[in-house]
């Protein structure tokens, strides 16, 4: 039980609770929370491999995780934004409502 | 040894996170899951990255969540979507989780020994981004200014519309 | 704005267990400031509805300190509601007693000797200076600057009310004015002691002038809120130093000219904007105003009686007709309206609350503001709940 | 210029710190029970029964006729009169109050009473630290504590003391130039014969009194 | 995170007294086991922290109940021993024994952990802070990251606070704080940031070994330049926002919603807030005299030989005489134009300010360089001065008499 796999698995992990948590709720802020955790499942990877992997002086690991960063937390601004507007018209955030393409 | 407990924590916060009733308690949890993150990262080494992971998620990220939460008054129909689906999810994700663990299992890449401790100090990385990653630096600067732009004018726009 | 929740009694609202409490039908949120609460100057409660930090609706509800004055007043003799009118607006008791002095010697025709006169004058003005500082001192510590502003205030606050002790025996419950003159005469060296208070004042006014009157943040603050337009103050019978901040040229000292007032050169300054800003400094420019009164009070008043011989202790009994006395108290026109039937006491007493009257524009002055700012607007009105509630 | 209006209120609140520790006028406040501030002399808080000479009982100016009971704003005076009578100051048999109270928690201390008063019996005392842990019996003041001596008047109110005494000693001593006459005129209406000696010696009397 | 390294320390350093605490903290370490030595390095050190600067919130309490008093002309308190001094005793007395009240709809849990994780984001604030020379607890290479990550941390812990005592008011003061902290984030750091960009390096000790040396008696202390002076400004200002001080403490403004985010805590749980407030404090202004006041040195070239740490706590006890003179100063802001000037005054402010640090950087020494930078710093200051000012064309008045 290499530590390297011991990462892999905890992201793993990490990614297959998160997916959990976006199938299984049906409301949008949790789904929003089930993203944030897969996408730092992949970070941890990123620096797992940095760490263990082949050529860590690169930084390669790191500058993707640095980006991945910043690209996630402006989705996350994005989806709650969605997601308030959304409930301004519906006064629901049950995704099951969120159905009619009407405006 | 540290690292097995800071990865319970991850785990414990993250499966809290999504099978709490109380979205205010799912979003602790989940402040709980990225803190035990940031601190595998610093056992990893990656210094920056683990208090970046810190500064984003916990002080911002977890922020916006918790205003959503109270901006958006839930009407109590929420919780878990149908029995029938519940299973249907949990099966998938088994599903998954097993693919994944056989692979890391049986690739042959992970076997040599680890090697040492790399350096990733913060000269390095200033450097780095500076140099060979100055593209996709502007690119992040402007894709968040967009970003930033965007998400208020859809939450603010339908401020003013209101009677 | 058509709100679904109608203006039910706050009672009604009383059932609210979830501390997010926003009403389900839309995003109002109903806080009843008061009246337990640091800013509300006694037992004053505001209603307020909230939508996010915007003021939606507010109700003043008072009466909490109502003590049935005017109906004992009916049934005791005119001497004895005289130390009841220093407990109607308590910062002030000197110019009650002078109000309610005035229009029963209007109901008996009693003639007031020159020295009581000039006695008069000095003490309203003196009382008007320190309402004046306290109302600021007050105001200030509304807008958070923790007490500073209010201590500078009531350390010359204190001198003033030691002067009221050395002449009438109590700080702030005077009873020292009678119909017809004054109880007792100035004790020896009072004078010298006036003047030298009265000498000191403008530099606790030039003080507070460099403390806060150009600080950018009391600007922001105040400048252009709660604005009260001329018009609506004349029809809401707004009257005082709010009245004048509006622009409204109206001051009884000016207007009736009673007691002395007329021998004495003042000015009665005047706004244009009527928001927060202009009332704090129309109380700031009559401070000014009185202290000029004072000096030139404090030089011409001569020796002599302090009594119209003709008024009596006991068993007074003024000749049937009714009277209307009012004053500029510092809050706005006082006012006593009396019926006597001939016998020892009144058979109406009434008395006109400026604080109470100024207090109905609470509302149109308030409404889309924030929290913040309600609480300051009201702390520039400037009421005393004894004279609200009497 | 953002920011000039602040510089000059903290150099207003600068000049007051310092202040404090250098000029009296800056540091006002007195540490209440250790130093006291002196108090005016006109300063009134709750009424006393003035006696005069050593024995209050038999010294208390007050008669008993109750102007000040019916006077009282807040009506917190309740007298019963005695049914003898009692010679007072000036010699002249004078009810006196058996119960005289006063219920101190109800008091204003307006002064009505003190200004209504022919007899000048009741006076505005200075003390106000009069705390008790019983409000009702602890408050209503019976006679014996209401009873103070007229020296503790001239203490706390001189000037008012010294002229009231003065009037009293003058109504004294006419009370006595007439009581005299009086006494002399009934001496000298049985046995007329005598009229031409006694004026003389009825001004030597008077004024030694 | 090796604790205090041991070879960095050479005994040849002249002033024995400069070092005395590491001296004494080897000599302790050296007599434990081997094997726990690093551990109980870190404990002695984080036992002192905890101590001093402990004593210092204690110091701090009676200093602004004692300076407000004399500011408004009175003595404050002076009855509890000599001049009041035992003040902060009877204090933390009062706050233990005071009945500890949880209102019976609060969410029991979350409201107990708030006070605690406040204090411990508080307290772990202050390992990057270097004290003295060779006096910090983990000379990180990210130490600044590190302050503003854990800094970040109290928000979390605020919000906890005031949604947790189910009341109206602490949720309208716990959401004012969260948006006054993130809004005054972003200018606290760009100001910090011109100091990085000058030094080359996050880490907090070797900011302050940049600031060493004097030319002539002016040493060379970021404050002395002009992008220093204005970055000094604005990171005081956004300071005063971060740990809800005086003209920003908005949240617990008493007169409008009564205290805030702690307005249903009592007893030892409301003393906590406190301390993590008043730690809060220190902690920025540490990091304040870390960036731009020359952390452990001497202000004047002759005034070497006084030990390092005490410079440091001088300078941190006027940083504290000023925080508490503007809050016997000025009123409160109200919360729209607390935003207004965070984004529209101190953001753009800090941007410009990076430039001058750049110019400054790059333009060979000299009055020129003087000149364009001090230029650069004043002209956007009284443009935006005056936006700030004349937008609602705040100005003082005058008024007409009428006869």
């Amino acid at each position: 039980m290499t530590p390297l796999s011991s990462c892999l698995l905890l992201s793993s992990l990490l990614f297959s609770v998160g997916f959990a948590g976006v199938l299984m709720r049906r409301n949008a802020i949790l789904i929003l929370i089930g993203i944030e955790l897969m996408l730092n499942a992949a970070n941890l990877n990123f620096i797992a491999f940095w760490r263990y992997g082949s050529a860590p002086e690169a930084l390669t690991g790191v500058m993707f995780v640095i980006f991945s960063i910043g690209v996630a937390a402006a989705e996350a601004a994005v989806g709650l934004a969605l997601i308030i507007s959304i409930y301004r018209h519906r006064k629901t955030t049950q995704i099951d409502r969120m159905n009619s393409m009407r405006g | 040894m540290l690292f097995t407990i800071f990865a319970a924590l991850t785990v414990a916060g993250a499966v809290a996170a999504i099978s709490l009733r109380n979205l205010v308690h799912s979003v602790l949890s989940l402040i709980l899951a990225f803190a035990g993150l940031a601190a595998v990262y610093l056992l990893l080494g990656a210094q920056f990255i683990g208090f970046a992971q810190i500064l984003v998620y916990v002080g911002a990220v977890a922020i916006l969540i918790v205003f959503t939460i109270l901006l958006t008054r839930n009407d109590g129909t929420f919780g878990h979507s149908s029995q029938a689906s519940w299973n249907l999810g949990a099966l998938i994700v088994i599903a998954v989780f097993g693919t994944l663990a056989w692979a890391i299992h049986s690739s042959t890449a992970l076997h040599h020994a680890p090697p040492p401790q790399p350096e990733a100090t913060m000269q390095q990385i200033g450097t780095a981004l500076m140099v060979r990653f100055a593209l996709p630096l502007e690119v992040i600067g402007l894709l968040l200014t967009a970003a930033l732009i965007g998400a208020a004018t859809i939450a603010l726009h339908e401020k003013q519309e209101r009677p | 704005m058509s709100t679904s929740m109608e203006a039910t009694t706050p009672a009604a609202h009383h059932g609210f267990a979830d501390a997010t409490m926003i009403d389900h039908e839309s995003e109002l949120l109903q806080i009843s400031l008061g009246p337990h609460h640091p800013s509300t100057h006694g037992v004053f409660r505001m209603d307020v509805v909230l939508d996010g930090e915007r003021v939606v609706k507010l109700k003043p509800v008072f009466g909490y300190l109502h003590r049935n004055h005017e109906k004992i007043a009916e049934s005791t003799t005119y001497l004895a509601s005289i130390p009841y009118t220093d407990r109607l607006d308590y910062m002030c008791s000197l110019s009650n007693n002078w109000a309610y002095a005035m229009s029963v010697e209007k109901l008996a025709g009693l003639q007031v000797p020159e020295r009581a006169e000039y006695i008069r004058v000095i003490a309203a003005e003196l009382t008007r200076l320190q309402n004046h500082a306290s109302t600021i001192g007050f105001l200030m510590q509304e807008m958070g600057a923790s007490g500073t502003p209010l201590m500078y205030a009531f350390r010359e606050r204190e001198k003033i009310l030691d002067l009221f002790e050395a002449l009438t025996g109590s700080r702030m419950m005077c009873n020292y004015m009678r119909f017809g003159g004054c109880r007792v005469d100035l004790p020896a060296g009072w004078l010298d002691q006036a003047r030298k208070t009265v000498a000191e004042y403008p530099r606790f006014l030039d003080e507070f002038e460099s403390l806060l009157a150009s600080n950018e943040i009391l600007l922001a603050r105040t400048q252009g809120v709660g604005v009260l337009p001329p018009k609506l103050a004349i029809q809401g019978g707004v009257t005082g130093p709010i009245l004048r901040a509006s622009g409204v040229n109206y001051d009884i000292r000016k207007v009736d000219r009673y007691g002395i007032y007329e021998r004495f050169d003042f000015k009665v300054p005047l706004g244009e904007h009527g928001d927060v800003y202009d009332r704090y400094m129309i109380r700031m420019l009559e401070m000014r105003e009185s202290l000029k009164i004072l000096d030139q009070a404090l030089q011409q008043i001569a020796p002599g009686p302090i009594m119209d011989p003709k008024a009596k202790i006991r068993g007074f009994r003024p000749k049937a007709g009714e009277a209307y006395g009012r004053i500029e108290s510092p809050k706005g026109e006082l006012g006593f309206y009396l019926i006597s039937d001939g016998t020892p006491n009144p058979y109406r007493y009434r008395v006109r609350p400026p604080s109470l009257i100024n207090l109905t524009v609470l509302e149109d002055m308030c409404l889309g503001s924030s929290l913040a700012d309600t609480v300051v607007i009201f702390g520039t009105i400037d009421i005393v709940l004894g004279e609200v509630d009497r | 210029m953002l920011g000039e209006g602040i510089a000059k209120g903290l150099i207003e609140t600068a000049r007051n710190f310092l202040g404090s520790y250098v000029n009296k006028d800056r540091l006002t406040t007195v540490q209440y029970p250790e130093e006291r501030l002196p108090q005016a002399e006109a300063t009134r808080d709750f009424p006393f029964l003035v006696y005069d000479g050593e024995d209050w009982q038999a010294g208390l100016r007050c008669v008993g006729c109750q102007i000040c009971e019916k006077e009282c704003p807040p009506k917190c005076i309740f007298i019963e009169k005695s049914t003898d009578k009692k010679p007072d100051a000036v010699g002249k048999p004078q009810f006196y109050p058996a119960v005289f109270n006063i219920d101190i928690s109800v008091c204003m201390s307006c002064q009505i009473c003190v200004k209504v008063c022919p007899f000048d019996a009741i006076k505005m005392d200075t003390a106000f630290e009069l705390s008790t842990y019983d409000r009702f019996g602890g408050l209503l003041w019976d006679k014996a504590k209401l009873a103070k001596p007229n020296q503790h008047y001239h203490e706390i109110h001189p000037t008012e003391a010294a002229e009231v005494d003065g009037r009293l000693a003058d109504e004294r001593a006419k009370a006595d130039a007439k009581a005299k006459a009086a006494a002399e005129a009934k001496a000298s209406a049985p046995p007329p014969a005598t009229p031409p000696a006694a004026p003389p010696a009825n001004s030597g009397v008077s004024s030694t009194s | 995170m090796t604790a205090l390294s041991y070879n960095s320390l050479h005994h040849s350093s002249p002033q024995a007294a400069d070092q005395i605490f590491v001296i004494v903290q080897h000599w302790i370490v050296g007599h434990a086991p081997v094997g726990l030595q690093p551990l109980l390095a870190i404990l002695l050190s984080v036992v002192a922290i905890v101590g001093g600067f402990g004593l210092l919130f204690a110091i701090t309490t009676i200093l602004e109940r004692k300076g407000l008093g004399r500011i408004q002309n009175r003595y404050g308190p002076n009855r509890v021993g000599f001049f009041g001094s035992l003040q902060p005793i009877a204090d933390a007395i009062k706050s233990l024994t005071k009945e500890d009240i949880v209102p019976q709809t609060a969410d029991k849990l979350v409201h107990l952990l708030a006070p605690i994780l406040l204090v411990l984001a508080a307290f772990s604030v202050y390992a990057v802070l270097p004290v003295g020379r060779n006096m910090v607890l983990v000379n990180l290479d990210a130490g600044v990251l590190f302050f503003f990550a854990i800094g970040s941390v109290t928000e979390v812990a605020v919000f906890m606070a005031g949604w947790s005592s189910r009341n109206k008011y602490s949720l309208l003061g716990a959401m004012r704080a969260i948006a006054q902290m993130i809004s005054y984030e972003v200018p606290l750091i760009l100001s910090s940031l011109t100091v990085i960009m000058a030094t080359g390096s996050l880490s907090t000790v070797s900011i302050v070994e940049k600031q060493a040396g004097y030319t002539g008696i002016l040493p060379h202390w970021f404050i002395f330049t002009p992008w220093g002076f204005a970055g000094f400004v604005l990171f005081m200002i956004a300071a005063t926002a971060e740990s809800n001080r005086s003209p920003f403490d908005l949240p617990e403004g008493e007169s409008e919603i009564i205290a805030g985010y702690y307005i249903e805590y009592s007893g030892f749980k409301f003393a906590l807030f406190f301390l993590g407030e008043y730690l809060g404090m220190f902690a920025i202004s540490g990091l304040a005299i870390t960036l731009f006041l020359g952390g452990w040195n001497a202000p004047l070239p002759f005034l070497t030989w006084v030990p390092s740490y005490l410079w440091f706590f001088a300078k941190l006890l006027t940083l504290i005489v000023a925080f508490i003179w503007v809050r016997g100063t000025l009123p409160r802001l109200r919360m729209d134009q607390l935003m207004n000037f965070a984004w529209k005054f101190m953001l753009p402010m800090a941007l410009l300010n990076l430039i001058t640090a750049a110019v400054w950087h790059f333009m060979p020494a000299g009055p020129v360089r003087w000149l364009v930078s001090i230029v650069l710093v004043v002209v956007p200051y009284t443009v935006l001065g005056r936006n700030q000012m004349h937008k609602g064309h705040l100005e003082k008045r005058v008024y007409r008499f009428a006869e």
